[in-house]
């Protein structure tokens, strides 16, 4: 007889909204046959903070800190692209400096949240805390700095229209150097020991598979886009800010596996590194915010803005009415259709997988749930 | 017939034993604190005792006063045996493990064979635990650590047989004595099966990497997820009793046991035994979980077969 | 009602000479085991869990107060970190948990949400305001948005302070 | 090609359709919603990607926006659908796009607007018993207290 053939009586698992590895308050209810998933239905919004009313209701820039708790790993990156959304509304061009600084704070947080997701991704494989404490501790080297430049460490709320809070402190460039040549051995140790670890390859390749055409019929975006081999990174495609000035390379994978989603993570550290240190070395010396005044009243109109953040593609669509307050608030976040994916992938593996697959995704409830 | 003195040597040997026992679980539970710690770039406990010596025996005896949850739904008889029936065989294996020339509670002419039959019975509190806790996460667990030690046993016990070839006995003094020439080890064909053993015996105990039943990542807390309190102490003793266990058994079966120069024959036994147990969790911390499929594929594809092989040629070799 | 009374006989030892330094000191060893092995709840909400993380990871460390060991089952932890915004589809659940945990229990407040609901006050539908108005008694709360893990283990340390301080080693 | 090109195309294909004079978004009548999705989807625009469906609350009525994008051209689309706010129902676009099944819900669970033929239309952000939707400018609920 074969395995196939063998069916026990399905199981339903709740697993979460507490759970150690559901990153946050996410609640699958898993349908086992043995150990094998059958179904899995996601089920978001335990952390649903309804951002988007409270943006009706607040001034362009009283929302800047809202924006960090939204994927508050990579805070900068979410404040980064809602002024540049309302920039875009107010026709607002910011300084060259303000520019660059943008793109190194931002570049910065990408290395902190890929190093918490390869972390926690290799937590969920059941790799107890060691690779994850070793993440954090480069984390935290990253946090310093952020912690230098804006004083807080990890709701920033560093961005502002036309420009941004403080300039750069003195000195800091000297610190972002040293980071730079801290984490590049770094990144190789985590080469050797994640990627060449045979446990880890056997639990990770030809895994939750993602097709190409899966993946952009599903509209997912980030890491786990390129993964699945398309060769798309919005700082390349669309570039804003001044990501056209600088040479980095956009790593994709072939298979759109969970080693390929870590793959491209890894590599995309160094590219970031690559980004920094050439932002640093031409970072002009100017005024670094123009004055865009604190009630800011936009024209009536409608802009969509989408920046590169460390999990996609995350898109501000504001709506204004002329008023002090945007009329209409969408926040278009990444992790909301990476995680739509998950039942597809999950359908057939075994139950440690489906923890594998999710933290492959590298999703944030926070920004899911908003 | 039972006299008083031998009732009084009996007591007192049974508190000797206990109390190592429990001293033993909890320097481990101590050092595996430490050693993951600085693994990891930390200290680990730092503030009870020096560097944290006291703080397992904080943990337990709070974990003695903390309130003793019986959940609805659960199976009460098979509930509260089910940590009992875990710590009892951790326990009775004691009985023939030589630490010293003389110093072994009995030395039984079938003491590894007894080992092994005890030990074995522990699963039957795991399983207990999982289906009497009436929580899947419990059943899955449960059922995973039944699967994986039934798996384990076979490659375990071929490479325990491996060992009795040349020693030619089951008693463990006797295992100890037949190396009084070279340590097992050091035998090409039982240096294999000292692998063969490490790597089953991990999967006996459920660490990790193979520390499935109660994986905490997938499982929350696997088969004692319900267990509060002293319970769940019982549980965690058990475990790291019966990591002292396979650990020692390795020792005696493969390192010579308590044979060694210069120092008494108990201190090169528990430097031994507190050896592979610091291996066992140097792996534990740096590797990734495999998963329940995998386990068993390795088990019955791999272990098996490389101990089967093994045996025959250790065979060929001593009747040559 | 004190631990020690729980004890076999202790009326009986309550009565002998010296019996009740006994009791008092057994008392006192109860809460010294108590405050230094404060096992949290795997238990992250929102972006303070973040910072719950950070202080576990090497750079903090909570293990060294004896607080480090996350356990995931609500049944094997004694202080609840509730560390994030309490949603309302949320909120049934942490109360669950709350009443999940064996006594005694404590429950630490992480951050402004955890507190009052902090910056998602006003304006929102979906916001518990805050972990006491479930019905869940805090015992210390540690302001901040999100605070930095030192403010956390200072709340740790008073918590400690509170279990030495408690009149009976059972609450 | 430009929003403006892509107005034309679908204008040739679709005569109904009409041009937002401020944001240059197509309007497209509720009824046509599927042919023009799979007119996008199809060989001349290849619009593969559903990037983004949200919804705005104009008192009178409520807009539906679904951003479109191609990989294939590197472009992006803007189609809205005007929907009278006492019958908010319009066809699914779940057939064509699987993105659509969660930008779906979570409209339906914040706007109230009704999606024909879609396989799970449920609550998504919000618990199932939840009362009103509370994107919608009228929206009240004890637990929301405006900011004084």
């Amino acid at each position: 007889m074969k395995m196939s053939n063998m069916h026990s009586e399905q199981l339903c698992v709740n697993m979460g909204p507490q759970h150690p590895s559901t990153h946050g308050v996410l609640y699958l209810d898993l349908r086992l046959d043995g150990e094998e998933v059958v179904d899995c239905i996601t089920h978001i919004g335990y952390l649903h903070r309804s951002m988007e009313k409270i943006a009706e209701n607040r001034t362009y820039t009283q929302f800047i800190p809202f924006t960090d708790r939204l994927d508050y790993v990579a805070s900068m990156n979410n404040n980064l692209a809602y002024v540049l959304a309302v920039e875009k509304l107010l026709n607002l061009d910011v300084p060259e400096r303000a520019k660059y600084i943008r793109v190194i704070v931002a570049e910065l947080n990408r290395i902190a949240s890929h190093l918490l997701a390869i972390g926690t991704f290799a937590q969920d494989l059941g790799a107890f805390a060691t690779p994850l404490f070793y993440c954090f501790r480069e984390r935290e080297k990253v946090i310093e700095i952020f912690d230098e430049v804006c004083g807080n460490r990890l709701t920033y709320n560093y961005m502002r229209i036309g420009g941004v809070q403080f300039d750069l402190p003195e000195g800091i460039d000297r610190r972002i150097k040293d980071f730079i040549k801290y984490m590049r051995p770094k990144i190789n140790d985590y080469e050797g020991l994640l990627t060449n670890n045979p446990i880890f390859l056997e639990r990770t390749k030809n895994i939750g598979i993602l097709s190409k055409e899966t993946a952009i019929n599903y509209s997912i975006t980030g890491p786990n886009l390129r993964a699945s081999g398309v060769q798309w990174d919005l700082r390349k495609d669309e570039p804003y800010l001044v990501y056209d000035k600088f040479e980095f390379a956009i790593p994709t994978g072939k298979n759109g596996d969970m080693w390929d989603r870590y793959r491209v993570r890894m590599d995309e550290l160094s590219q970031s590194l690559k980004i920094i240190e050439q932002a640093i070395a031409g970072i002009p010396e100017a005024q670094a915010t123009v004055k865009a005044g604190r009630m800011i009243k936009p024209a009536a109109g409608e802009v969509y803005f989408r920046a590169e953040s460390p999990r996609g593609e995350l898109g501000f669509y504001i709506v204004s009415d002329g008023s002090v307050n945007p009329y209409r608030l969408k926040i278009r976040a990444p992790s909301f259709s990476n995680l739509a994916v998950l039942r597809e992938l999950v359908k057939g593996v075994k139950v440690a997988d489906v923890v594998g697959i999710l933290g492959s995704l590298d999703i944030l409830m926070g920004e899911i749930d908003r | 017939m039972v006299t008083l003195s031998s009732l009084i040597v009996m007591v007192l040997v049974v508190s000797a034993v206990l109390g190592f026992i429990s001293a033993s679980a909890m320097f481990l539970i101590w050092w595996e604190r430490k050693v993951s710690a600085h693994i990891q770039t930390r200290f680990g406990p730092m503030r009870v005792g020096w560097h944290g010596v006291l703080q397992p025996i904080a943990d337990a005896i709070k974990l003695l006063c903390k309130e003793d949850i019986v959940p609805v739904g659960v199976d009460k008889w098979v509930w509260w045996l089910a940590p009992f029936f875990v710590t009892v065989p951790a326990v009775m294996a004691f009985v023939a493990i030589p630490f010293g020339k003389n110093l072994i509670v009995q030395d039984l002419n079938l003491g590894i064979l007894y080992i092994i039959a005890i030990t074995s019975t522990g699963i039957f509190g795991i399983f207990m635990a999982g289906w009497g806790s009436n929580n899947k996460y419990s059943l899955l667990g449960g059922m995973r650590s039944a699967a994986q030690i039934i798996s384990y046993e076979i490659p375990l016990l071929i490479s325990i047989i491996t060992v009795l070839l040349f020693s030619g006995s089951l008693s463990m003094q006797k295992i100890v004595t037949a190396q009084a020439k070279y340590w097992f080890i050091l035998n090409p064909s039982l240096f294999v099966a000292f692998f063969v053993y490490i790597i089953s015996a991990t999967a006996e105990v459920n660490r990790a990497p193979f520390d499935l039943p109660e994986a905490e990542s997938e499982l929350v807390a696997g088969f004692h997820t319900e267990y509060s309190g002293m319970k769940f102490a019982m549980f965690f003793i058990a475990e790291y009793t019966n990591m002292f266990t396979i650990s020692a058994i390795a020792a005696t079966l493969f390192l010579g046991g308590w044979r060694g120069p210069l120092l008494p024959g108990p201190v090169w036994f528990l430097i031994k035994t507190y050896t592979i147990i610091f291996v066992l969790m140097w792996v534990r911390w740096t590797f990734p979980r495999v998963r329940v499929d995998q386990l068993m594929g390795f088990a019955w594809k791999v272990l098996t077969p490389i101990s089967l092989v093994n045996l025959i040629i250790a065979g060929w070799f001593i009747l040559k | 009602m004190a631990i020690t009374e729980q004890i076999p006989g202790a009326e009986f030892i309550h009565k002998l000479p010296g019996g009740p330094v006994v009791l008092a000191s057994t008392e006192k060893i109860f809460k010294w085991a108590k405050s230094s092995s404060l096992w949290p709840l795997t238990f992250g909400l929102a972006c303070c869990a973040i910072e719950m993380i950070a202080a576990g990871a090497s750079r903090f460390d909570i293990d060294r107060f004896g607080a480090g060991v996350f356990r995931a089952s609500p049944r094997q932890c004694d202080v609840m970190i509730v560390a994030g915004t309490i949603s309302v589809k949320m909120g049934e659940c942490v109360k669950l948990l709350y009443e999940q945990m064996p006594e005694p229990k404590y429950v630490m407040a992480l951050g402004n949400c955890a507190i009052s609901g902090g910056i998602f006050y006003y304006d929102t539908y979906s916001v518990v305001k805050g972990t006491e108005s479930l019905g869940i008694p805090v015992d210390v709360y540690i302001p901040g948005c999100p605070p930095r893990p030192e403010n956390l283990f200072f709340g740790l340390m008073k918590l400690q302070e509170i279990v030495r301080k408690e009149r009976h080693a059972a609450k | 090609m430009r929003q403006s090109k892509v107005f034309e195309l679908i204008k040739l294909k679709f005569p109904q359709v009409s041009e937002e004079d401020l944001t240059k978004a197509v309007i497209v009548p509720q009824e046509l919603l599927p042919a023009v999705a799979n007119y996008l989807k199809g060989q001349d625009l290849s619009f593969d990607n559903l990037h983004c469906i949200t919804a705005v609350d104009r008192l009178e009525r409520i807009e539906l926006v679904y951003i479109f994008y191609s990989f294939k051209n590197r472009q992006q689309a803007i189609v809205k659908v005007y929907l009278p706010i006492d019958a908010a129902e319009v066809e699914s676009l779940t057939k064509f796009y699987r993105s659509a099944d969660w930008f779906e819900r979570e409209v339906y669970d914040l706007f109230g607007v009704k999606f024909l033929n879609h396989p799970n239309l449920a609550r998504i952000l919000n618990p199932q018993d939840w009362k009103g939707y509370p994107l919608r400018k009228n929206y009240t609920n004890p637990n929301l207290i405006r900011k004084p």
